[in-house]
């Protein structure tokens, strides 16, 4: 029994840092149809930010639980500025061309940003505990577990909800669905797609960099840690479906909580359980999970 | 007569400019060749696919697979380099085969995707795997060539020599495979498959077709690399990134002809080892740059300049 | 016909292109200089554990060579290298043993290389051992875990050196260490990041374990995550419900990192009794997060246990070091200048041979092979592998913080002999493991 | 008269959606039948059924004495059942004389066949051929994306026609085209199809055209054949009056047609 809470606590933990690490990449590929490798710079450049802003933040004497916005406002920096120079100064001049060309601009410039972010931080690891410490630790199921895991939990329901009302609830959600829909009529509708994409890409990248800056108070921040994350989030965004919200949110679920079976019963096949599901999920439902809607074909 | 057209001419010509290259060329000219045929040959199946609007991010699969079925080999006793490329293009292309029957059904970045997701399978099974070394691989001892024994410089000469042949009939074979009706029912399933169907031909078994194709070169050059670096190991054979090196090669190379393949491969390889010599801190930012500016001015591959070229000649 | 003229252009061009560049081969070099290439990590996760470690202990050495600053035993010798200076091409060891071979071969054929000395990862050394030994290219491997470089890939290896012990002296002294001061442990675990070096620690531990203590039982639930997974929760939470009470890691950089602050939060470490290969990367970054009372080694008597080793050599080194990098060295800083070290004693002791002259490279690779130098933390003796592989004293302690330093110590440090800890020349790692340690002089 | 196309109780549903429901249709050889109905009436869902690229629900398709229920569109097509598209699928990025060859090969090659070269002088001047008896030839060299939509409806339906089908199923042949233009565009595959004496089935919206070229029409309303008779007879039908072609739209269309010759609605 405690075994059983404590694989669906760490399940859920796991679950939640790959939603926040998915779910930028399927909001950017269910609007634009594309598959984002420079998400990964996203999430490195994000803990980077993160972890700089709350090293200075924490020089300063302004209350603790400040730090926590040192976090929120190093992913909008990054999001925002990486966001909008990468939409509007490469993409843009590639939206006629062929989408796994796209996914290669995105590759190369991934590779170009992982040389960026070592000019700019250097090779040594930053770190950025603080807030970690702060919110000390909760015993469950007798197991000590550390609050700032469990609060991403929280927050990954809180970014997926989020944005899943803004889709469906606001007029800016509902352009965006018919956009996602069909571009061109959309375009002949009035919307203006060229704004819709900005901003889409923008939210993305925010969102990527947040799951960096969150996460930054739990790890060494280093090189190279964009890399594993994104084949980590495309896993989880095929199995979930491309483009889907509430897809990734349960690919990362039945991936985080396999995962966290696996570790505790049979920790000699964590490295497959992903792909494995991967594999499993697309040769039953080659779209994924929840598959977005297709106009007629002929 | 039927059978000679320029680029089968062109490709001719450069055979046996090589050939004779091969004996005056400096080692790591040579050897920089080699794995440019190597690459360029997972290049090429690429290109078929991409001629049939498919586009594999894990093509690291066959090659890899390749790799270490011709490496495995050598575990056991076998030397000979035509056993040893024989097997690995061989597996790769059962692999291929049996595979095939599932992705044949999948289009654009699921097929992309649903590739990756099984060369991270294979490379988990390698790293998980310690007898075969984990993630430091083992080593291929030199290989034999028909009893015949190289030493020292002479095994890369000949290696070369060995490579350059089968890839030259490959290459051309694969040139005039595009001419068949087959081959060029490569084109139809891009633009069209709904009606290649109502034509009565089957899209799924067109790209069954290529899909094999495709992993038996890449699985031909996996057990080249293996033999020419003397080692195996999944970091370089079998993970994500060197699937992505395909893509970036058969974009920098263009799908206007099967010969670009090789200079793209070419090329791909002389910015990597000058960007690691000049600018050993950021040699990925060179290499992203080069395949960004390629995306953007030169989009349809070096092979463009060539048209160019010939086209202001002309 | 035209077609033919025209196609015949285009192959010209490229015929031509490859020719030129094939006979831009070939830069001569200066008659007065040695070239050393020293691949490093200096991108990607390796980098700040290791790599620029081990970059900045080799700049430190190579510098003091060609300005002839080196403190005893090598004061007597002149500047450079048998007279020559030392011309240091600094590269990066990423992209895979493929990647690597490659670069190896431009640098030997291209640039005119006289000798390399570095690469960290098993892996490049596995690949770069038969192209040295082919290309007969004089090769220290300063660093490199993987025993099977001399066991199985060069049984009789000529032109490649190692100039530390290999992993095989980690999992046995870490084994004799536990025996001696947790003699009443129930049984024991780990957690080692999924791939070569990880998979090899946890074996080579676990069989000296079952050498050593017969009857403390393994865990068959030891945990393998992902490596650069940054993400142990699930890890930390099976680690803290298993019953053995003691956890082997072999984990680096920032995977480790990530690993001590989420265990930490959690109280892992009071809970486990942690056994860390090579946390000393980390040591001297991670301050005072360092988790104390846990056993560490930092793969011999390198970095942190070399703090106090008072010898003109060390104590010159620390100081150099730390006034140039503002953090003391470390494992990586110690083993790549130990490699360097030894290129200095075979080219100064070979041109000692000829007379003066400077030496061919016969003659220094004859020099160093079966020598016994002067390391900066001990003395290294090159006495296995027909004296190619090196074998040094071995060294675990406890980790604690001083808190009047204010930097990390070593406490209840115990040494082992090389002899102790290696298995005997000709003697195969493994079997010699599972054969009971047989000739081990400890 | 032979019969070459038996359809018996064939219903398609999508979830709770009747596409198709109760189809009873004979078709004879040489046949010129119309098939009419508003949009979503099941009109493509019915030429989709037969051609094989929906799966019926349930019923009974077959063809020249074979059960051909469930097969794939290329069998069909092997077998002898061609069709053409509401919307022109051609290879867009190739030329006309390309697509035809392609067109050709495919549905000549089998086999070892298939590895010989596409191009052959004899192939050529069948296309060439073809390309003459659909009056398309001086877009022999046009890129397919750059034709008018006249043309690239041809096309569409010289590549449909390339096998000699026995049957062939146009959808909406001339959707897209002026009213000035339609006449032209259905003598042109009329005269064609007339003679390799093709049997043909056409989804039309125009009633002046199924006046003219049908002999027999298929009308449907929310997916049953509600009418099927000799075209003079179906056309007075008071149920196809109501239900497809709708008194008021009819007089309109003629309205406009008559006063400024534009094209009517008839999407």
């Amino acid at each position: 029994m405690q075994e059983l809470i404590v694989i669906l606590v760490d399940g859920l933990v796991f679950s939640s840092y790959l939603f926040m690490v998915a779910v930028g990449l399927t909001v950017i590929f269910g609007v634009m149809k594309i598959l984002n490798v420079t998400h990964g710079s996203f999430y490195a450049f994000g803990a980077y930010m993160s972890a700089t802003l709350i090293g200075a933040y924490y020089e300063t004497d302004w209350p603790e639980f400040g730090g926590f916005l040192a976090i929120f406002a190093a992913a909008l920096i990054i999001g925002v500025f990486f966001g909008i120079v990468l939409e509007r100064g490469l993409l843009r001049f590639l939206y006629h061309r062929d989408e796994h060309i796209i996914v290669l601009a995105t590759f190369a410039m991934f590779l170009v940003l992982e040389d960026v972010l070592m000019m700019i931080w250097g090779t040594d690891p930053y770190y950025a505990y603080e807030p970690m410490a702060l919110l000390g630790i909760v015993d469950i199921a007798e197991l000590t577990f550390d609050v700032y895991s469990l609060t991403l939990i929280g927050l990954a329901a809180i970014v997926g909800l989020g944005l899943w009302l803004g889709l469906t609830k606001t007029k800016w959600g509902k352009l965006l669905l018919a956009v996602i829909f069909d571009r061109e009529i959309s375009q002949a509708m009035g919307i203006n797609v060229t704004v819709v994409f900005t901003v889409t890409f923008v939210i993305g990248a925010i969102m990527g960099a947040l799951g960096g800056a969150y996460i930054a108070p739990t790890i060494s921040v280093s090189p190279g840690i964009g890399v594993e994350v994104i084949v980590l989030a495309f896993a989880v965004v095929v199995i979930g479906g491309m483009g889907s919200i509430p897809g990734a949110m349960i690919g990362a679920v039945l991936v985080g909580v396999s995962r966290a079976a696996a570790v505790h019963k049979f920790p000699e096949i964590e490295l497959f359980v992903i792909y494995a599901i991967m594999a499993l999920v697309l040769a039953i439902r080659p779209e994924g999970l929840f598959a977005p809607a297709q106009a007629r074909k002929i | 007569m039927r059978y000679l057209d320029k680029t089968v001419v062109g490709l001719s010509i450069v055979f046996v400019a090589l050939v004779f290259a091969d004996f005056f060329m400096a080692e790591w000219m040579r050897f920089i060749g080699l794995q440019s045929l190597a690459r360029g040959a997972v290049a090429l199946g690429l290109l078929v696919l991409w001629r049939t609007g498919l586009v594999s991010f894990g093509h690291a699969l066959y090659f890899g697979f390749g790799a270490y079925a011709a490496a495995m080999l050598t575990l056991i006793g076998y030397h000979d380099a035509f056993l040893l490329v024989f097997a690995g293009t061989l597996s790769a292309g059962v692999l291929a085969f049996f595979l095939g029957f599932l992705l044949r059904r999948y289009r654009a970045i699921f097929f992309a995707l649903l590739n990756m997701a099984f060369s991270m399978i294979l490379y988990g099974v390698i790293v998980k795997t310690e007898e075969l070394g984990s993630t430091d691989g083992f080593s291929v001892l030199t290989p034999t060539f028909l009893g015949y024994a190289p030493e020292g410089e002479a095994v890369q000469t000949t290696l070369f020599l060995f490579t350059l042949c089968f890839t030259y009939i490959i290459t051309v074979g694969v040139h005039l495979y595009m001419k068949t009706t087959l081959g060029s029912m490569s084109m139809a399933v891009r633009e069209n498959e709904i009606r290649v169907e109502y034509l009565g031909y089957s899209a799924e078994k067109v790209i069954h077709v290529k899909y094999v194709f495709s992993g038996l070169v890449a699985g031909f050059g996996g057990a080249i690399m293996a033999l020419a670096v003397g080692q195996v190991d999944p970091d370089s054979m079998a993970n994500w990134n060197v699937s992505g090196e395909f893509v970036f090669i058969t974009i920098l190379s263009g799908i206007g002809n099967v010969g670009a393949t090789f200079i793209g491969a070419f090329v791909f390889e002389l910015i990597r080892t000058y960007a690691f010599e000049y600018a050993p801190q950021i040699w990925q930012f060179i290499l992203g740059g080069s395949l960004l500016a390629i995306i953007m001015f030169l989009p349809d591959g070096i092979w463009s300049l060539f048209s160019r070229f010939r086209k202001s000649e002309g | 016909m035209n077609i033919y003229k025209r196609s015949g252009r285009a192959t010209l061009l490229a015929t031509g292109l490859a020719a030129a560049v094939s006979l831009t081969a070939g830069i001569a070099n200066a008659a007065d200089e040695v070239i050393m290439a020293v691949p490093t990590f200096l991108t990607g996760a390796g980098a700040p554990a290791f790599g620029v470690p081990a970059r900045n202990g080799a700049e430190v050495i190579i510098e003091a060579i060609n300005k002839g600053t080196l403190p005893a035993p090598y004061d007597k010798s002149g500047k450079g290298l048998a007279g020559r200076q030392i011309k240091a091409l600094i590269y990066d060891e990423s992209g895979g043993g493929a990647k690597q071979v490659t670069e190896f071969r431009n640098k030997v054929q291209r640039q005119n290389v006289d000798l390399f000395v570095g690469y960290i990862s098993s892996g490049t050394c596995a690949a770069i051992t038969p192209v040295a030994e082919e290309l007969k290219m004089l090769t220290i491997f300063p660093i490199c875990g993987t025993p099977r470089i001399f066991e199985e890939i060069n049984k009789n290896p000529k032109y490649v050196f190692r100039t530390m012990g290999h992993a095989t002296a980690d999992g046995v002294a870490e084994a004799h260490y536990v025996k001696a001061n947790m003699p009443g442990v129930k049984g024991y675990t780990g957690i080692n990041q999924n791939y070569a070096w990880g998979q090899d620690s946890w074996r080579d531990f676990d069989l000296a374990m079952k050498q050593l203590m017969p009857g403390v039982p393994a865990s068959d639930k030891a945990q393998w995550p992902k490596i650069f997974s940054g993400q142990y929760g699930t890890e930390i939470s099976a680690l803290m419900l298993s019953k053995e009470p003691l956890v082997h890691n072999s984990m680096w950089g920032g995977d480790l990192e990530a690993f001590i602050f989420q265990g930490a939060a959690r109280g892992l470490f009071r809970k486990k009794k942690l056994l860390f290969s090579v946390a000393d990367t980390s040591v001297y970054r991670l301050g005072k997060k360092v988790p104390t009372g846990v056993i560490l080694g930092a793969r011999g008597p390198y970095g942190i246990f070399a703090a106090n080793v008072d010898t003109p050599l060390n104590n010159w080194f620390r100081k150099v070091y730390i006034d140039r990098y503002s953090v003391p060295p470390v494992g990586g800083s110690y083993q790549a200048a130990q490699g360097v070290l030894a290129a200095k004693y075979a080219y100064d002791k070979a041109a000692g041979m000829n007379g003066g002259k400077f030496p061919s490279k016969d003659q220094v690779i004859a020099a160093l092979e079966g020598a016994t130098y002067q390391g900066l933390a001990a003395k290294v003796h090159m006495n296995r592998s027909n004296g190619h592989q090196a074998a040094t004293i071995h060294q675990i302690g406890i980790l604690e913080w001083d808190k009047e330093a204010g930097e990390p110590i070593m406490t209840k440090v115990t040494t082992f002999p090389a002899d102790c800890v290696m298995p005997p020349p000709g003697v195969n790692g493994t079997e010699w493991l599972k054969g009971g340690m047989k000739g081990a002089k400890c | 008269m032979t019969v070459v196309l038996e359809v018996r109780d064939l219903q398609k549903t999508f979830g709770a959606v009747v596409a198709a429901k109760d189809i009873n249709v004979t078709v004879n050889e040489h046949e010129i039948i119309g098939i009419i109905g508003a949009n979503g009436a099941g009109k493509t869902t019915f030429v989709n059924m037969v051609t094989g690229y929906l799966k019926p629900t349930s019923g009974h398709i077959e063809f020249a004495g074979r059960n051909i229920m469930g097969l794939p569109p290329r069998t069909i097509t092997k077998l002898g059942i061609s069709r053409s598209f509401q919307v022109p699928q051609v290879f867009a990025s190739e030329s006309v004389f390309d697509n035809l060859m392609m067109a050709y090969a495919i549905s000549e090659e089998t086999g070892m066949g298939l590895l010989s070269p596409l191009y052959n002088d004899e192939r050529a001047a069948r296309v060439d051929g073809h390309l003459g008896r659909y009056q398309i030839a001086e877009y022999r060299n046009a890129t397919a994306s750059t034709l008018p939509q006249g043309v690239r409806k041809l096309l569409d339906i010289a590549m449909a026609a390339v096998s000699n089908p026995t049957i062939l199923m146009l959808d909406e042949p001339t959707s897209g085209i002026s009213v000035e233009e339609k006449f032209g565009l259905m003598d042109i595959i009329m005269e064609a199809l007339h003679q390799d004496k093709t049997t043909v089935l056409f989804i039309e919206h125009d009633m002046e055209i199924v006046e003219r070229y049908v002999s027999r029409v298929l009308a449907f309303y929310q997916g049953e054949v509600i009418c099927d008779a000799p075209t003079a007879e179906a056309l007075i039908d008071p149920g196809v009056r109501e239900f497809v072609i709708g008194e008021e739209y009819h007089r309109t269309r003629t309205e406009i047609a008559a006063n400024n010759g534009g094209e009517a609605d008839n999407a």
